[in-house]
């Protein structure tokens, strides 16, 4: 930890108890019985995975076809830190005095948000924790924004459901959770959900998508066709200061400059 | 029959000394706001118990299409002469009129548009209605066999060597994926499996037909998937000389379907919930209530223990702050299950260690919350859920927490013990997850799980507060309740956003369309037969 | 678990909760502050080792200038199980009996074993459990064997009294314990050890040199310069087995011959 | 002076009822054993207890190879006039006889060879005899002060939280990596910072100097490491509001030099042991206990806690066979650290989980253990240790063992938590293993830290019983040390295998040649002024 030259470089290794020494821990399991091949076969793995030297650890044989493995040992690779894309946050983050305030200035009337989760996940905790009152990590949700109109859809709403209702209420972004990815649930419904609304609206006219949820990239919303993916931790401040910095950009910067003297009031 | 409770569990109960008044008077709060919705409950059928009535006449399968032979028939009576009637009496008669040799024909006929149903009247009525009887009896014969099998085979290979009951869940939404976890938990020392659904199966109207490989997080609940899975269990049973159990969900729009099922095919277990299906699926109040009565009745008959669903509340609000909420939903549950013919050792009340690690003594705080269930439940196989919300990507941090959940359970005397698995945030469970899990839960029994021996909760200390504490909340809630105007104050108390701040009116949510008002010479053989011996029960 | 095809071909893949499905965890440190570039590093270290997608689960501070992270996900590596070279056992296990009988039978004297820890390495518990009568996992060790004499020199003997001791017990073998192994301390050791009976003895005349301890390689013998190297869970039996099998090849192949027998007997 | 006790320790002592007869049965044969022990140490000395004496009177440094002056000088006055006399008549007779102007010079002429040494007599010998004492007296005041320094930092910035105190390890072989580790482990909540010592050490008959950054599994014990450690923490202890501890080693050849160097850089506890050299590195019986004691002199007069190793112990040995063991040394260890002027509060006896966690009930026999300790030493800090040798590669389940190691020291009170880590079977700590057994101390002490408030043994209950056996178990132990012929029975015992199985006899073992009956006028200021300090307290 003695003030290691590595990062100013960018380049760094794990760190186990000395800088540099490259130490991780992994833990698999292996589809053969247990016996000194499988161990053998666990040390292959963990050197095609960069460790060496590669000390399997433990072994427990888990019924008679299976073998769980603790192994620890140094990589060599290196982590280019300069080479990091971060997804950098693109807007200014605004108060909801703010938000509002954009929103009477610019839009005129109340912004409409349509949210919910589709397919068959029924985990509203986290869309809840952006559009309810109560919110998230001290920030209160959406529907405290008094120039916000919130219709929240709940669990379980089909795709068709949620694209009429978007229209019927005229939304002005739809805010979309996945909480169940096994078998890339969340990426399909997503697909679907952004492809469906594609086909409802005439190119260009379609309200903002937000998709959000802890296992989504947010580097993907290209490939899944919203505009914006949300993941873990995400604040309802931090969703509605993107909405009103993309469907109002002007009035944003307007308020944006004034922003530090705004916050520190 | 209350084989399944011994000595370990009933000790603790002894732990805390509640006030035996305000424990009366929360059982009867809790019995007044129950009683208006059994009577609601009486007055309806839904579409899913009369499916699971023609289910026990012994109609099976599906068309090409994959929809059970039970909704094609359902929908063609309804079709013709609504549900209000029941589906016993046209059905029946129209067999006895010779328009099939037996249901599936029957069921294809109808389906086909080729069979027109009718009401019986005076003696075709009679005919009809003693046909009905002797196949859905035979049906209902059927569950009784196969309870008495569970009883031999427990007799013959022993049951669950000690308490708190290890119940272990598989997940992989591939029925032929669960088979060998299954069996490789058992091994390990799970004394009972669960077999995760899929998710979206609860909001089905229908039971999805025979082996199923493609579920999301979860497996589908099929006739067939119960089949293969109580059969595995059965040989791992046999090789390891105890007898596991499997568990099952009867919970949805097809519940009642679900327990027949489950009692045909000897799942033990079932999570049935009296208003899960309401509060986190959005189903409908009335439809949810009636479904569940018929349910808890074939459970009864077919010895079948249910597990209900107090932790989910515990995942949504704060596990502190409503404590109370889940002792209300124990009470409600108990009352409904008693009076739907369900004994003792047949309720698995659920609760769950889902306080914030953060908050200070949060683990006396559980051991509080624990001890005053299984004090007013003493003679309940309590079931205790692990942290779930809590569980973060620190997996870590999260073996070290599902230890500190299995000793409260030990200490407290839970019967049985949903085990919890380190990557609770991040993944359903893995093969090593269980493993671990496993490895986790002997550990704390073996080297503590007696350490009750020296647990005594001072009279007036810490956790004894506590507990009373969450007792007199409870009693204000059901007193809220209670104070509701209208003849059934719980239903408009679910619809105002009591429990879990989720408003669920009487006359919305998903399944309505599924239930009618019962129509006088409304005729139900299973209803008939179940009631029956029911009323034994409460006598 | 479905029965696999996989171990036949000798391919498998780490199993999660499905055949093939290559998941993996993984956990490490980085010299680096939390912040979304640090998630951004671990997420490319873990590509880096074969990890695609890598969900980056938990990340915690450790100090301003370190990071400890939890990362599950699929790694995209085949193991070959045939291509698995274990080290196998090249002789046969003995009982006590029949170590006794081929020793009086090939040497006609007592079997003198030289044994301790070298260096500063002061963990004794692995070579008693070899040495001692008490021995280890029920198997008694070397000091119960009639025909076998044995000198345990203890810890933290240096090489020159080791060598010493050797020759004035004229040894036949020389045992050596290593478990300490910080910074190599084991391999350098050992290296120093087995050098120093080079010097000491003309060649072919020095006696077998076994080097044990939990984190050995038992493929290194060679460029440790040793002729055996045991490592985690040896047992006292085998060890006597592998010094007769050497030591007095043809006595051994005639007990062993009859072994069969004697083992059911 | 007893600060660093608080009611949590206490409380736990009322938990087990021991007979109080057989409790003062276990001290007398204690102190029989020992006393005889400490005649043999006043009759001796040792190179180090001298050179320990030349280092409190202002000598320190090394020649250009790293030799110790105090080495240096040493080896001189004993070639010329032997060792039974000790070092501080001929050193300062030297220097009155203007040899040189100071010890240094001193050390380094005569190393050259350039000085002869005698046995100063009669006016000269009394010469000798006041500037030996003057200086050596400024080396205690020396201390003297460093202990008031840290009385007031205490004083200033506040002390440990709560007890237990958190004490964690740094062993990566190099100052500078150990440093900021040490720190960032005291942000994380560690009260007690212990620098493991390179293996080897206790081996080498000389103290290293300087800084250094190449040790094996340790960092190597030297002055300026102690400094620039110390240092740190005090920068640390600042920020953080609280004084955080270190530890070292007052062990192996150098055990008198150890112990002086820590009082003179504020060092606050030692690991200090009356028979660990003797039985786990084959160091001479006698040389042992001669080090020890002047060691201990030392310790007690520079307000330094030391911590004795019964733990190693249970490495060796069977836990639950052996547990009889760690109680007898527990008891020599307080015997011979009240001889020597150790107050309660500076008695970190040490104890430790290592009970096979596949033995049933394992955890309970754990608190018998933990709680007999704490009745028989109701005021002492006991130095509570993690289990070792049970860890495996596992590290899940190691991590639950800590977690578990942790909750029995809160419920016993133990007064210092050594904490354990995940990886013990595999490296030495990583950063993240600490952090991680930083945050399974804190939940543990957090959620059930006041469980005690709840634990009460059954009287006659198993973990009653067990330690009563213990207990009795230890007396026969001690009577049989007892019964061995011989004026030292305790020599006897330790030479034929009574302690680990291990044969020590005390004509054997390293360090021996550095041992010395003294002859009549030997004189020793160090030895001189704590003795009167030490008769005091145990008047
Ligand atoms: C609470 C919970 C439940 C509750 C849900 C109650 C409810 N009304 O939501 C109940 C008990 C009902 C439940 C049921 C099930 N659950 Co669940 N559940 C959880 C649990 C414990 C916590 C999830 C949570 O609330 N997190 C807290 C919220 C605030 O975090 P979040 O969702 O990530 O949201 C944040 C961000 O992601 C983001 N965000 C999320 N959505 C959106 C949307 C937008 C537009 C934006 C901008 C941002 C955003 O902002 C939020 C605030 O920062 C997790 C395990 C865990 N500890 O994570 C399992 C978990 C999610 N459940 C799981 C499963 C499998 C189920 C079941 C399917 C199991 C079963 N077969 O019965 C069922 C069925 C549910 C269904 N049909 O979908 C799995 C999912 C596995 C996977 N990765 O696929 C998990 C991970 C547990 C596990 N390891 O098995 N569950
Ligand atoms: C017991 C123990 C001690 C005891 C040793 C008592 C004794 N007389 O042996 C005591 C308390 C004294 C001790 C002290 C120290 N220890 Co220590 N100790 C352990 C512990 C807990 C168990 C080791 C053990 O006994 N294993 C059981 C035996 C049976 O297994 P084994 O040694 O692997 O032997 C088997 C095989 O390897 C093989 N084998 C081994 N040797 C040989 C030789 C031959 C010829 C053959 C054929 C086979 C063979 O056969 C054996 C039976 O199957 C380990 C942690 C752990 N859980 O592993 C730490 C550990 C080994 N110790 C460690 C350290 C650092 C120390 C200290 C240096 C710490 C310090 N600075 O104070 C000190 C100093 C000791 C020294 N100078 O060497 C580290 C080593 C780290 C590393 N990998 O470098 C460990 C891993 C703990 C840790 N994580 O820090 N230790
Ligand atoms: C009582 C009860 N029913 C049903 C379920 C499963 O929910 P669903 O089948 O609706 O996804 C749960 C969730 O754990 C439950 O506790
Ligand atoms: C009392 C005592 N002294 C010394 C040590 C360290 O041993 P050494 O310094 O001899 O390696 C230990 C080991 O933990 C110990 O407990």
């Amino acid at each position: 930890m003695s003030a290691p030259e590595q990062p100013d470089t960018g380049i760094v290794r794990p760190y186990g108890d000395t800088t540099g020494d490259g130490m991780v821990q992994l833990s698999f399991t292996l589809p053969i019985p247990h016996d000194k091949r499988a161990e053998g076969a666990a040390a292959q793995l963990a050197r095609k995975m960069g460790l060496d030297p590669a000390l399997v650890v433990h072994a427990k044989p888990i019924g008679e076809s299976h073998t769980f493995f603790v192994v620890y040992g140094q990589v060599s690779h290196l982590v280019d830190v300069s080479k990091v894309e971060v997804f950098e946050r693109d807007y200014p983050l605004l108060t909801p005095k703010e938000v509002n305030l954009a929103i009477r200035e610019g839009l005129r009337r109340r912004l409409v948000v349509v949210g919910g989760c589709i397919g068959t996940d029924a985990h509203t905790v986290g869309i809840d924790a952006i559009l309810n009152i109560k919110g998230f990590a001290g920030e209160k949700g959406l529907e405290y924004y008094r120039e916000v109109k919130v219709v929240n859809l709940g669990a379980q709403v089909s795709v068709p459901e949620l694209v009429e209702r978007a229209r019927a209420e005229r939304a002005d972004a739809v805010l979309v959770s996945q909480v169940v990815t096994q078998r890339d649930a969340h990426i399909l419904n997503t697909k679907e959900m952004s492809a469906a609304f594609r086909e409802a609206y005439p190119a260009g006219r379609r309200p903002l998508l937000v998709i959000g949820g802890p296992r989504f990239d947010e580097a993907m919303s290209a490939d899944l066709g919203v505009d914006r993916v949300f993941t873990r931790g995400t604040t309802p401040g931090e969703v509605a200061s993107y909405i009103v910095a993309r469907l109002l950009p002007d009035h944003v910067a307007a308020v944006a400059t004034s922003q530090t003297e705004v916050q520190s009031a | 029959m209350d084989r399944v409770i011994d000595p370990v569990m009933d000790k603790p109960a002894s732990k805390l000394d509640l006030d035996p008044a305000a424990v009366r008077t929360a059982r009867t709060l809790a019995q007044a706001a129950g009683r208006p919705i059994v009577d609601l409950a009486r007055q309806h059928t839904t579409v899913s118990v009369e499916r699971a009535t023609l289910r026990l006449g012994g109609l099976a399968g599906a068309d090409t299409d994959g929809i059970p032979w039970v909704n094609r028939l359902l929908d063609a009576v309804r079709g013709d002469v609504g549900l209000e009637h029941g589906t016993a009496l046209p059905v029946w008669d129209a067999l006895v009129r010779g328009e099939a040799d037996d249901l599936a024909a029957l069921a294809e006929r109808a389906s086909s548009g080729s069979v027109r149903f009718r009401l019986p009247e005076g003696a075709a009525a009679g005919r009809a209605r003693s046909a009905a009887r002797t196949s859905v009896g035979a049906g209902i014969r059927r569950m009784e066999e196969r309870r008495r099998e569970r009883e031999r085979l427990i007799e013959r290979l022993g049951d669950a060597p000690r308490q708190p009951w290890i119940y272990l869940i598989v997940a992989t939404g591939d029925i032929y994926e669960d088979i060998p976890q299954a069996q490789a938990a058992a091994r390990e020392g799970a004394d009972v499996i669960a077999v995760i659904r899929s998710t979206g199966q609860s909001l089905l109207d229908y039971v999805p037909e025979g082996a199923t490989r493609e579920g999301f997080a979860g497996t589908y609940a099929t006739q067939e998937n119960f089949r293969l899975m109580r059969a595995a269990l059965d040989q791992t049973s046999a090789e390891l000389g105890r007898y596991v159990r499997l568990t099952n969900y009867a919970s949805g729009l097809c519940m009642p379907e679900m327990a027949a099922l489950a009692g045909i095919e000897r799942v033990d277990m079932m999570l049935n919930d009296s208003m899960y299906g309401i509060l986190f699926r959005d189903i409908n109040p009335i439809r949810t209530f009636v479904d569940q009565r018929f349910s808890r009745q074939i459970h009864a008959r077919a010895g079948i223990i249910i597990n209900t669903g107090e932790d989910n509340y515990l995942t949504t609000a704060d596990a502190v702050e409503a404590a109370h909420t889940v002792t209300v939903s124990q009470l409600l549950n108990e009352y409904f299950a008693k009076e739907a013919g369900l004994e003792n050792w047949q309720l698995g009340l659920g609760h769950a260690f889902e306080i914030d690690p953060a908050v200070p003594d949060s683990f006396r705080m559980e051991l509080a919350h624990a001890l005053l269930a299984r004090q007013l439940f003493p003679d309940a196989p309590l079931k205790w859920m692990p942290p779930t919300r809590h569980m973060t990507g620190d997996v870590f941090k999260g073996y070290l927490l599902d230890g500190f959940f299995n000793l409260a359970g030990a200490l407290t005397g839970q019967g049985i013990l949903l085990v919890g698995m380190m990557t609770e945030a991040v993944v359903t469970p893995w093969l090593s997850d269980r493993d671990l899990a496993l490895q986790n839960v002997r550990y704390v029994l073996d080297a503590a799980g007696r350490l009750g021996e020296d647990f005594h909760p001072a009279p007036d200390g810490f956790i004894a507060q506590r507990a009373r504490q969450v007792l007199a909340e409870a009693i204000e809630l059901l007193e809220k309740i209670h104070s509701h105007e209208g003849q059934a104050g719980l239903l408009e108390a679910i619809g105002d956003g009591t429990f879990g701040l989720m408003r669920r009116p009487a006359d919305r949510g998903k399944g309505l369309d599924g239930v009618a008002l019962k129509a006088d010479g409304y005729y139900n053989p299973a209803i008939e037969m179940l009631d029956a011996s029911a009323e034994e029960n409460n006598q």
